[in-house]
């Protein structure tokens, strides 16, 4: 049995039938976790050996209503990621900090909160991290228009016209809408 | 009359000053494998932070620091015989008048940069004012000797005491004039002592407030300070000379601290001071037996 | 007659104003009246030479007014006029004026005093006075320094009595007189002995522990007078011991001069190093001054002519700018409250005249030209050379580069660099310190440039005793090394000065920025942004030179107080023991007894 | 006075304040293969001793915020060279949210530079165009910002707190 099946396998006989895991590739393992299992998971894979807590992000389902956030947790020894990702409700969405867990969330809730506008329950300081003055719908997110707010804020109004002139079909690049 | 003689003289002095930093721009590219500035690149510098408009001061004696600073130099260079060359008032010119009016300069740029409450000029000038504790102590050490050996304090006594080429100080004392070229690579400001302006680390130190013509005052500051360094060392360890070869001599000196310039990194504040209090201390004290010996 | 009348009216004055305590303007008035009264009785109609004996049934109290006596006295009194209009912008009550009465008094009858014993009852009188001004100082420490104070001055007294009855003893004689034909071991016993209290007054380095504490806690304007006057006694104590005491020390023990003058050169050194990593403007100003003094000592270890005149030059010198600076830190802890030197900053804007008081106080502190600062120390640099100490005069050159970081360090935490937010009402300092501000800048630049006009006066002091070799008149001062016109140097500056500003005025105009307009890598700041660093200046100082630093006089006594309180423990231990203890030391006694006896027992 | 023009055209001090991926142009343009300092340009390490503000590359607001503050601490005369295309028209980042497309509505520009990266040639070019500028009289972009304060503080207040940033003179 590989690392990967093993962990999977440990995952599974702790958490039951609440969480799904898949082995998505060699060395990375991935759990779709509800939202309340996401803290027990994180102290459960901590002290199986996942010191490192890598990344925080967030991804907007803005279709489903959802916003989903990925937890990706490495170990050193077994050289695997794990990442949890839990889906909560995009309007008014609260989720409880991992601080106690890995202080390294501490930053990276930060930035989630300013770029999506998630609620981090107890964290201790949600103000602005990366953003100066910012006001209206956090950056991130799918519904925030940013070429509407570019056109408004920048004046590039005459430049974007030009572009979808000259092009028929609009360039849809990251951020855009859809 | 004399008068005018004294400002023809110090503008002379400025401008030469000037061409020295140009020449040490051009020696340091070239080390560098470059081209570098003409020399009369720091006369062109200096013309336009003088045509400034504006120029940002935080007070009186913010703007009187570079004006203190610029006295301070030019009084010393009065009291300095150039060489063999009739000086000014050579016959009023000591030792002792000539360190203590140096310091006026150092002093009059920390009381403006303080002013600005600039914490890097606050770092700039804590730098400064120990690194004196450096290499003034080892500079007076190493002239020490020369003067006791020939029973004067007056430096144009000195200069006339010593003869042509082989009876120069620095021949009678050469661990003195080794200690005498530590010390001067810090009086100078220049690398791997340049802790003062380190423009890297601390903006440029006491002048990071310093803009137009107050940083005008201060780089022909530099440029004298450069004149009178260089030429209290050489009139004290190579005796009598035309004023052209004292300037040739200056040249030399100059030479050698811009070239160890260009190759050095720089110390840290306290390595720095303890260098000091190391080997040139160490030399100094020897030159100091040497002559004692002698007796 | 005319010295005891002089004291007695300081003496009465001081009593009168003590009655009238609760009185403040009246007492105030007479206070001031009877300074100034004092002081020209003083000029007028004290001359050298004036001799007055005043009998006490069983003893003869001597007094002679000597050159040396005219001129600490002059700088004393004057500086005590200082003193008292500034201290009247203080709450005091009588008896502190009373106290303040008396310490002239005894300070000014020392001057006078002709013989060892009234020497000794003056001086001890002075001591416990101004103890007594120490113990009325301003903060809760106060009595801890002022007993420190009293301890070292008491010690200092009883050595100078130890030294008066081993003189009257050899020599039969209580009149202070030449004891050069005594023999070997005792003459230098006198000496050390004589010497000891005026070490301990002008703060000599062993001696100098209770300075630092003693200057910071006494009320801010007596600390000018205390520190600018006492430590004059002590100088004119050298002297004294130095010159009248034993006329031939040069020639019987040039290595005890030799030794002084290495002991002022080191004081003047550590002190300086101690005073540069002071954060309190008082306690640097205390180590600074401790400092200026040790440049005395040098000049009396060296014992020749203009090293002599060049050491009291600089007692006048220290005079002058000590207590200016003194003065000005005095008037900005009235308009501030604090000498803490962190917590001031950028007071230029507010208190321009007391800035321009400390500026040339620093300068003359540092010895730069044209201030008083600089004829006696290029006096006492000429003198080094010309004695050819060349270690020595280095070590002094050191102790003077040390001036500069010091005093860069004073005038930077109070006036520079950004103004703080509780100081933006603070006004100019009243017009007591003003007064005294203005007063004392004019010898400060006068003899700066003229030093002609007091070194007459000293020469008149030293050529009695030592061969006259400086070459002097009013402009002018010639050694055998070197030659100096000051009014030139002066003239000089100035019109350099001259010639700066005019380069200054043709250039391009400036604007005034706001202290938030700064180079702060582009960041934008707010009116409480710490832009000010004054404390730990020279922090990095401590590693340049490590461990050295942190050993102090203080530290080495403690450790004698560990050891001495050890020892202490371990004799108790012998006598308060129980029976089995003394029973074990009895058999242990008969043990030893029988192994010495070697078994003949 | 013609003097004075000669020396401030000749002795240009540059700002060290690199804003985007442009700084990484510079240091070949000082050091020996192209060494810059031959036409009296060296960088500096403050505003006040500056007459060059060089944009190296795009800009975040965050970012224009302290160059407009830093802009207005250079002593005049002072000039700007925009540098690549993300100070024209935003560049690679047209539409992202934090970045300033036309840094001329902020700050007053003399010379642009095109590219993306511009090489050192075309760095040392724009200088000598500036040089050029300078002595005809041209390069003039500071006293439109003096002239037309008011317009460029409401450009500024559209995207960043003015007030805030801005010095008071």
């Amino acid at each position: 049995m590989t690392v990967e099946e093993t962990i999977k396998k440990d995952i599974e006989t702790t958490f039951g039938e609440l969480v799904r895991v898949e082995i998505e590739r060699k060395h990375r393992v991935r759990a779709y976790t509800p939202r309340n299992m996401v803290l027990p998971m994180l102290a459960y894979l901590k002290q199986r050996g996942f010191h490192q807590f890598t990344l925080l992000t967030c991804v907007d389902w803005i279709k489903d209503g959802k916003f989903e956030l990925v937890y990706n947790l490495y170990s050193l020894n077994y050289n695997v990621h794990v990442l949890i990702s839990t889906k909560i409700n995009r309007d008014k969405a609260t989720m409880p900090t991992a601080i106690n867990v890995y202080e390294m969330a501490f930053d990276y809730e930060r930035e989630i909160h300013e770029m999506f506008g998630v609620e981090f329950e107890g964290h201790p300081r949600l103000d602005e991290f990366l953003l100066e003055d910012w006001k209206g719908i956090p950056p991130m997110r799918k519904d925030f228009d940013t070429r509407k707010y570019v056109e408004e804020k920048y004046g590039m109004k005459d430049l974007t016209k030009e572009l979808f002139t000259r092009k028929e079909q609009p360039y849809r690049g990251p951020g855009s809408n859809g | 009359m004399s008068i005018l003689y004294f400002f023809l003289y110090l503008l002379l002095v400025t401008i030469i000053g000037l061409l020295y930093m140009g020449a040490a721009r051009k020696i340091t590219a070239h080390i560098q494998n470059r081209y570098g500035p003409p020399v009369y690149q720091p006369i062109l510098d200096v013309l336009k932070l003088f045509a400034k408009k504006d120029t940002a001061s935080h007070g009186i004696m913010h703007s009187l620091g570079p004006v203190i600073a610029y006295t301070g130099i030019a009084a010393t260079l009065l009291f300095l015989p150039l060489g063999n060359h009739t000086p000014l008032l050579h016959f009023n010119g000591d030792l002792f008048v000539v360190l203590y009016l140096l310091v006026v300069g150092p002093l009059g740029m920390a009381l403006g940069a303080g002013e600005s409450a600039n914490s890097n000029a606050t770092i700039g000038i804590a730098r400064a004012l120990s690194m004196m504790l450096g290499y003034e102590i080892i500079f007076f050490m190493a002239t020490l000797p020369v003067f006791y050996h020939y029973g004067t304090a007056s430096i144009y006594r000195v200069i006339q005491a010593q003869g042509a080429f082989p009876d120069w100080a620095a021949i009678l004392f050469p661990i003195s004039f080794i200690a005498g070229l530590f010390a001067l690579q810090g009086l100078m400001g220049e690398k791997p002592f340049e802790l003062v302006v380190a423009p890297h680390e601390i903006a440029s130190g006491p002048m990071v407030e310093y803009g137009g013509k107050y940083l005008g005052l201060l780089q022909i500051w530099h440029a004298v300070g450069i004149i009178v360094e260089t030429g209290l060392f050489v009139d004290i360890f190579f005796g009598p000379q035309s004023i052209l070869w004292f300037f040739a001599g200056t040249f030399i000196v100059f030479f050698a601290t811009v070239i160890v310039n260009a190759v050095m990194p720089r110390f840290r504040i306290e390595q720095a001071v303890r260098f000091y209090w190391g080997l040139p201390l160490l030399l100094s004290i020897l030159g100091i037996l040497q002559v004692y010996i002698w007796r | 007659m005319a010295m005891f009348y002089l004291l007695l009216l300081l003496v009465l004055v001081g009593i009168v104003s003590f009655v009238l305590g609760p009185i403040k303007v009246l007492r105030n008035i007479i206070a001031f009246l009877g300074a100034v009264t004092a002081f020209f009785y003083f000029l007028t109609n004290i001359k050298p030479g004036l001799i007055y004996s005043l009998n006490i049934r069983v003893y003869n109290v001597h007094f002679e007014a000597g050159f040396s006596s005219m001129f600490f006295g002059v700088i004393i009194t004057a500086l005590f006029i200082i003193f008292l209009i500034a201290s009247f912008h203080e709450e005091n009550d009588g008896a502190y004026y009373l106290f303040a009465y008396l310490t002239l008094t005894g300070a000014l009858a020392v001057l006078f005093a002709k013989d060892l014993i009234s020497f000794f009852f003056f001086f001890e009188t002075m001591s416990l006075f101004s103890f007594l001004m120490v113990l009325k100082g301003k903060s809760d420490t106060s009595f801890r320094s002022a007993f420190k104070y009293l301890v070292w001055s008491v010690f200092g007294g009883y050595a100078f009595l130890m030294g008066t009855f081993l003189k009257v003893y050899y020599t039969h004689s209580v009149m202070i007189g030449d004891i050069s034909y005594l023999a070997g071991g005792v003459k230098l016993l006198i000496l050390i002995l004589l010497l000891a209290p005026f070490a301990v007054k002008a703060a000599l380095m062993p001696f100098h522990l209770w300075a630092p504490d003693a200057y910071k806690d006494s009320k801010d304007t007596f600390t000018v007078f205390f520190s600018g006057g006492l430590s004059k006694i002590g100088v004119f104590g050298y002297f004294l011991v130095l010159f009248k005491v034993f006329t031939e020390i040069a020639v019987k023990y040039p290595y005890f001069l030799k030794a002084f003058a290495w002991l002022g050169a080191i004081t003047a050194a550590l002190s300086g190093i101690y005073a540069f990593m002071q954060d309190d403007a008082k306690k640097l100003l205390a180590y600074s001054s401790i400092s200026q003094l040790g440049y005395v000592a040098v000049g009396f270890g060296i014992y020749t002519h203009f090293s002599v005149v060049a050491a009291l030059f600089h007692a006048l010198g220290h005079a002058v700018f000590e207590s200016l600076l003194f003065l000005v830190v005095a008037g900005v802890y009235y308009r501030t409250k604090t000498t803490d030197l962190r917590k001031m900053g950028g007071l230029i804007k507010r208190m321009p005249l007391s800035f321009i008081g400390l500026l040339f106080g620093i300068i003359a502190t540092s010895g730069i030209p044209p201030t008083i600062g600089f004829p006696s120390k290029w006096l006492l640099y000429e003198a080094l050379i010309l004695k050819g100490d060349l270690l020595l005069t280095s070590l002094v050159f050191f102790a003077s580069i040390t001036a500069f970081l010091y005093s860069y360090k004073l005038v930077h935490g109070i006036f520079l660099g950004k103004l703080h937010e509780e100081h933006k009402n603070v006004k100019e300092a009243p017009l007591g310190y003003a007064f005294g501000t203005v007063v004392l800048l004019v010898p400060l630049l006068v003899l700066g440039i003229i030093p002609g006009l007091v070194i007459k006066p000293i020469d008149y002091i030293v050529r009695f005793y030592l061969k006259p070799e400086l070459g002097y008149n009013l402009a002018n001062m010639n050694t055998p090394l070197g030659h100096v016109n000051f009014p030139v140097v002066g003239l000089v500056m100035g019109l350099t000065f001259a010639l700066s500003l005019f380069i200054y005025l043709i250039a391009g105009k400036s604007y005034r920025a706001e202290q938030t307009d700064n180079y702060t890598a582009t960041e934008a700041i707010d009116e409480d942004f710490e832009l000010h660093y004054a404390g730990e200046f020279y922090g990095f100082m401590k590693k340049a030179f490590g461990r050295p630093l942190t050993w102090s006089f203080e530290k080495i006594l403690n450790a004698f107080l560990k050891l001495f309180s050890f020892l202490g423990e371990v004799a108790r231990g012998f006598y308060m023991g129980d029976a089995r203890v003394y029973l074990f030391y009895v058999i242990a006694f008969f043990a030893l007894l029988a192994y010495l006896m070697g078994g003949k027992l | 006075m013609k003097l004075f023009k000669f020396a401030q055209s000749r002795s240009l001090w540059m700002m060290h304040f690199c804003t985007g991926c442009g700084a990484v142009e510079l240091p070949p343009t000082m050091t020996s293969r192209f060494d810059m300092e031959r036409f009296g340009i060296i960088p500096m390490a403050t505003p006040r001793q500056s007459d060059l503000l060089l944009i190296t590359g795009y800009l975040t607001v965050k970012t224009l915020k302290r160059v407009v503050r830093a802009y207005e601490q250079m002593p005049t005369p002072r000039y700007v060279i925009g540098f690549g295309s993300c100070t024209i028209n935003g560049g690679m980042y047209w539409d992202s949210y934090n970045v300033i497309k036309k840094l001329e509505l902020y700050i007053p520009v003399d010379l642009y530079i095109n590219g993306c990266m511009p090489r050192p040639e075309a760095i040392i070019d724009a200088f000598l165009k500036l040089r050029e500028m300078i002595d005809k009289g041209e390069a003039n972009a500071w006293k439109k910002y003096i002239e037309n304060y008011e317009w460029y503080k409401k450009n500024q207040a559209e995207v960043f707190d003015v007030e805030k940033w801005s010095l008071k003179k």
